[in-house]
């Protein structure tokens, strides 16, 4: 079981998910630069958080035209689980891998800080070993986590058991005061229909290891190991 | 121009009649504009230490674990397990009060590639800020600006803001404080030098083009603000972080080949200061070609070139021979790049435009032959005024707790560190709010460390050396609170106008605490920075020699926070626990 | 050299956080007789050489690619005088 | 309802790194007729009411307190169609 952590110029979260799957989860791991188009091998893909170039004009707005994005598709496409964070989220926004677009966080500042999140689906290779409506807390780091779908995408989203993760409250409620970005329906991360696609804004290789406080986003990891073998 | 018309402009570059005269003295002959330029630069304040130089050389440096002292880009202390901890905190103060976003975001720039320049990877920035009373009318616009900015470059480039501290005071209302810090780790064998060394290596310059920003910044920085001066203000620069990621990941890659002989940043007097100081560092002189510079703007002057500070951009001394090797990595990287001089034999600063030389001085003219005074020094007539010692102790204490934990410098500062990425690196190990320093966990090694960052402006304000001795102590009291032992220093002393007696007292009593309470700790300070004429109006800013330490742990941090690991966090644990107070 | 601008907002009933936030700052300020704001990018762009229509299609393209996103966003262009 | 549109862009001179950015990322999708880029923002304001002249000068006073920086940005006010 092999993973990829592709590296767009301004990726800065690229090192750090390369840490967790080498390290803690002690799993072959390979970077793959934004204009490779070869994933060298690697049965699941990594988009790293970060402000791939700056985050200029729209976050992923430029990332999405690197060469690496067609062979993501084309992997995403066979089935194969990839895995947005953050900017990587925004990325599979933008090239449309995933529904929906970021807007700026309501309170228009950078939010860093740990975010309780409840688990709306375990249908995906990366929360099938989370209970459905588990809570679990990550921390949060982004000035664009604001998500954004019209009705009927919502709508869509929910018919077809596309929610990932909401921002809840420690006991799993799920409701506006909880919501720290003003994303639609408190929404945290989602996935395609197939299921095999994820974005997230929350950063669960932030939350991998106890020395750092949690290691409650290691489950993701896991999760997509055990998927595979 | 005539001579006159010229030391008018050295005038307003910020050299004095003195200065010019002993200019034309050095150089035997009238100097070009961009000498004028070239040598305020490198004589100003901010540059050469003038005011200064004396009083730091008070400073203890030395210790089993240094391994970078001051002269450097950056200082590095030793952490165990083969790897050194490079930092430095360095101000931006002004430029910060023209336009708090892109000055204080241009201020965490640059002290980043201080730290990367010297071949370490930065792990953590923190800040020192202070700005005039909370109810001021520009303080508001300054502050939220300031921290808007700091976020904005250091969460951008992915190092995490740890730490730091922020207070509001009336003297700083007509010019605020942006000190910013960062460290950086690499192995301890691997530091790389801003030095030209090797006669014919060529000089590389990457980074972002040359624009006219911040033309005069170096001097700038070392001139009292007036109501007027606010007026004329210079381009001003504006940081690029995605660029200095790229710069960041391209140097890093650079110094894993063989090919760099000398590198350092182009920060204030940019390509100036830059180039000369690396050529002093090896005792060569360097031939630049300003028709190579990659330029972002049209028909720009020597002059231009040589005091422009547009950001990210820096200079590297390429072993010959290596050329290829360097400019494919910096390709592949997307920056621009150009190869603009070479190392030359004998002293020589020499910069050539359109086939004629237009400087040339001798490079140690501009360094260790800078002025340098010693300024006359006068205990302030207010410490007489002022008996700390006649303040009563408040009537009702549940009253005076209220206003204390009510007071914009107590309350909680969660509203700003929550805009700083303080997370991205995974290794945050003690966050801010959660210790009295910030734990960081270096990547991919079982080394830890820990930094804190103080100053109480109003103890030195009222006892400069007590208040500068109890700055140190205060760090270093930070870091053994999370379980760290001290085993650096760097600082930013800023102060008012050194003209000033009462000032320059104040500046060398400062000086003398931090050394008493730097050896007491074993903390030498390996790097720093002094920023004058901290004052506005002719109100001087309290005395605000900030410090920030550096402390080791003795190995790997283990388990749990709550399990014995040999670090600690502030919050009360468990009920049933015991509390201690400790000391007097 | 012919100019062209482009200017991107969020489509009506996309919300509009900066236009908020910039809306509820004026009439902080007093402004109170301000009954909308929407806030949005404008991108000027230089060409070397080419026609209106030849320009317009191009920017069109661009916009489709890259300048701007369908999901939320919509865009006119303006020629601006040479 | 009288609407107004403020365009707001980096001075001349004064670097803008989105510009240069997009700049790129146009020439990368071959676009390489366009020679110069430079982004800025655009806030559209609706009033309730208002002579163009009361506005204009209401605006004005706006972009120096608040909607514009004037240490580095410049502004130009149009007025829209009613
Ligand atoms: N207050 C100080 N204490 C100790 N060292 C200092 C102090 N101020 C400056 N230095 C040292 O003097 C050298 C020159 O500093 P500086 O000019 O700020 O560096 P830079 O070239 O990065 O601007 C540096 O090595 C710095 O560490």
């Amino acid at each position: 079981m092999k993973f990829a952590v592709v590296v767009f110029p301004g990726s800065n979260c690229d090192r750090d998910c390369f840490h967790v799957v080498s390290r803690v989860l002690d799993a072959p791991v390979e970077y793959v630069w934004h204009r490779d188009t070869d994933l060298k091998g690697a049965d699941c893909v990594l988009l790293p958080g970060g402000f791939s170039y700056g985050d200029y004009l729209r976050t992923g707005a430029i990332a999405k035209m690197s060469p690496v994005m067609d062979t993501v598709a084309e992997f995403a496409a066979n089935g194969g689980p990839v895995l947005g964070i953050c900017n990587g989220f925004q990325v599979l926004l933008e090239t449309g891998l995933l529904p929906g677009a970021m807007l700026r966080n309501t309170s228009l500042t950078f939010i860093c800080k740990d975010s309780p999140l409840r688990c709306a689906t375990t249908r995906t290779p990366f929360t099938s070993t989370l209970e459905q409506g588990e809570v679990i807390t990550l921390p949060i780091a982004h000035a664009e986590g604001n998500y954004f779908i019209d009705e009927d995408g919502l709508a869509e989203l929910r018919d077809n058991d596309q929610i990932v993760f909401e921002y809840c409250s420690k006991d799993g409620e799920v409701a506006p005061e909880f919501n720290p970005n003003g994303s639609v329906a408190n929404i945290a991360g989602i996935c395609n229909r197939e299921g095999n696609v994820v974005g997230m804004m929350p950063h669960p290789e932030r939350a991998a290891e106890a020395v750092l406080g949690s290691d409650e986003g290691l489950a993701l990891f896991k999760a997509v190991v055990d998927s595979l073998v | 121009m005539k001579l006159e018309e010229k030391r008018e402009f050295a005038k307003a570059n910020g050299l004095s009649d003195e200065e010019f005269d002993l200019a034309l003295e050095i150089l035997g002959r009238e100097p070009t504009l961009a000498e004028v330029g070239v040598v305020s630069a490198m004589w100003s304040e901010h540059c050469s230490y003038k005011s200064s130089r004396v009083h730091l050389s008070r400073l203890p440096t030395e210790g089993p674990q240094v391994v970078q002292g001051p002269g450097e880009n950056a200082g590095a202390v030793d952490i165990g397990g083969g790897y050194a901890a490079v930092f430095k905190m360095e101000s931006h103060n002004h430029p910060s009060y023209i336009e708090p976003y892109q000055g204080a975001a241009t201020g965490v720039g640059g002290i980043l590639r201080d730290v990367f320049t010297m071949g370490a990877r930065p792990i953590g920035n923190m800040n020192s800020l202070r700005f005039g009373a909370v109810d001021h009318e520009k303080t508001p616009h300054l502050f939220h600006g300031v921290v808007a900015g700091i976020a904005g470059y250091g969460n951008c480039i992915g190092v995490p803001t740890v730490g730091g501290e922020i207070y509001f005071d009336p003297s700083y209302n007509g010019n605020i404080l942006v000190n910013v810090f960062n460290v950086g780790v690499c192995r301890k064998d691997e530091i790389f030098k801003g030095i030209a060394e090797g006669v014919g290596n060529p000089i590389f310059y990457v980074g972002s083009g040359t624009g006219r920003d911040g033309i005069h910044g170096a001097t700038m920085a070392s001139q009292e603000f007036s109501e007027e001066k606010e007026a004329e203000r210079p381009t001003v620069q504006v940081g690029d972080p995605f660029r200095e990621k790229l710069l960041l990941e391209a140097c890093q890659e650079l110094m894993r080949t063989d090919s760099i002989v000398g590198i350092q940043d182009m920060g204030a007097a940019g390509l100036t200061s830059s180039s000369v100081e690396m050529a002093d560092r090896a005792g060569n002189g360097v031939r630049i070609d300003a028709d190579k510079i990659p330029a972002r703007e049209e028909n720009m002057s020597a002059y231009e070139f040589l005091l422009s500070e547009s950001q990210e951009r820096m200079l590297i001394v390429v072993e010959k021979g290596k050329e290829d090797a360097v400019a494919e990595i910096f390709d592949r990287w997307e920056l621009e790049w150009a190869q603009i001089g070479e190392v030359t034999e004998g002293d020589s600063f020499e910069v050539w435009q359109h086939g004629e030389k237009v400087v040339d001085i001798p490079v140690s003219k501009l360094t260790s032959a800078a002025p340098k005074y010693d300024r006359p020094q006068k205990r302030p007539a207010y410490m007489d005024e002022l008996e700390p010692a006649s303040v009563d102790a408040p009537a009702d204490l549940a009253e005076a707790f209220e206003d204390l934990v009510g007071s914009p410098n107590i309350c909680s500062r969660n509203y700003v560190y929550e805009q700083f990425d303080h997370m991205v690196g995974v290794g945050t190990v003690v966050r801010p709010g959660a210790g009295d320093a910030a734990v960081l966990r270096v990547p991919g090694t079982d080394q830890s460390l820990a930094i804190a960052v103080d100053c109480n402006s109003r103890f030195c304000y009222l006892d400069a050396e007590e208040g500068a001795k109890l700055a140190v102590a205060e760090c270093a009291r930070n870091l053994s609170c999370v379980g760290a032992k001290p085993l650096g220093t760097t600082d930013c002393m800023n102060f008012g106008n050194p003209e000033n007696p009462e000032i320059m007292w104040q500046f060398a009593r400062a000086v003398d605490g931090m050394k008493e309470a730097c050896i007491a700790l074993d903390a030498p300070v390996v790097s720093g920075n002094v920023s004058l004429y901290n004052a506005s109006n002719e109100v001087d800013i309290y005395p605000t020699p900030s410090v920030a330490l550096v402390g080791g742990f003795d190995g790997p941090l283990e388990g749990t926070k709550y399990e014995a690991g040999g670090y600690t966090t502030m919050d009360f644990k468990e009920s049933g626990d015991r509390i201690i107070l400790l000391g007097e | 050299m012919p100019r062209a601008r482009v200017l991107i907002q969020n489509k009506p009933g996309v919300f509009d956080p900066e236009g908020k936030v910039v809306h509820t700052g004026l009439e902080r300020l007093g402004h109170g007789q301000v009954d909308q704001v929407r806030v949005g990018k404008v991108i000027d762009l230089h060409f070397e050489s080419g026609t209106r229509e030849e320009i317009a299609a191009e920017i069109d393209q661009m916009c489709s690619e890259f300048l701007v996103n369908p999901v939320i966003e919509d865009y006119t262009v303006e020629f601006l005088d040479e």
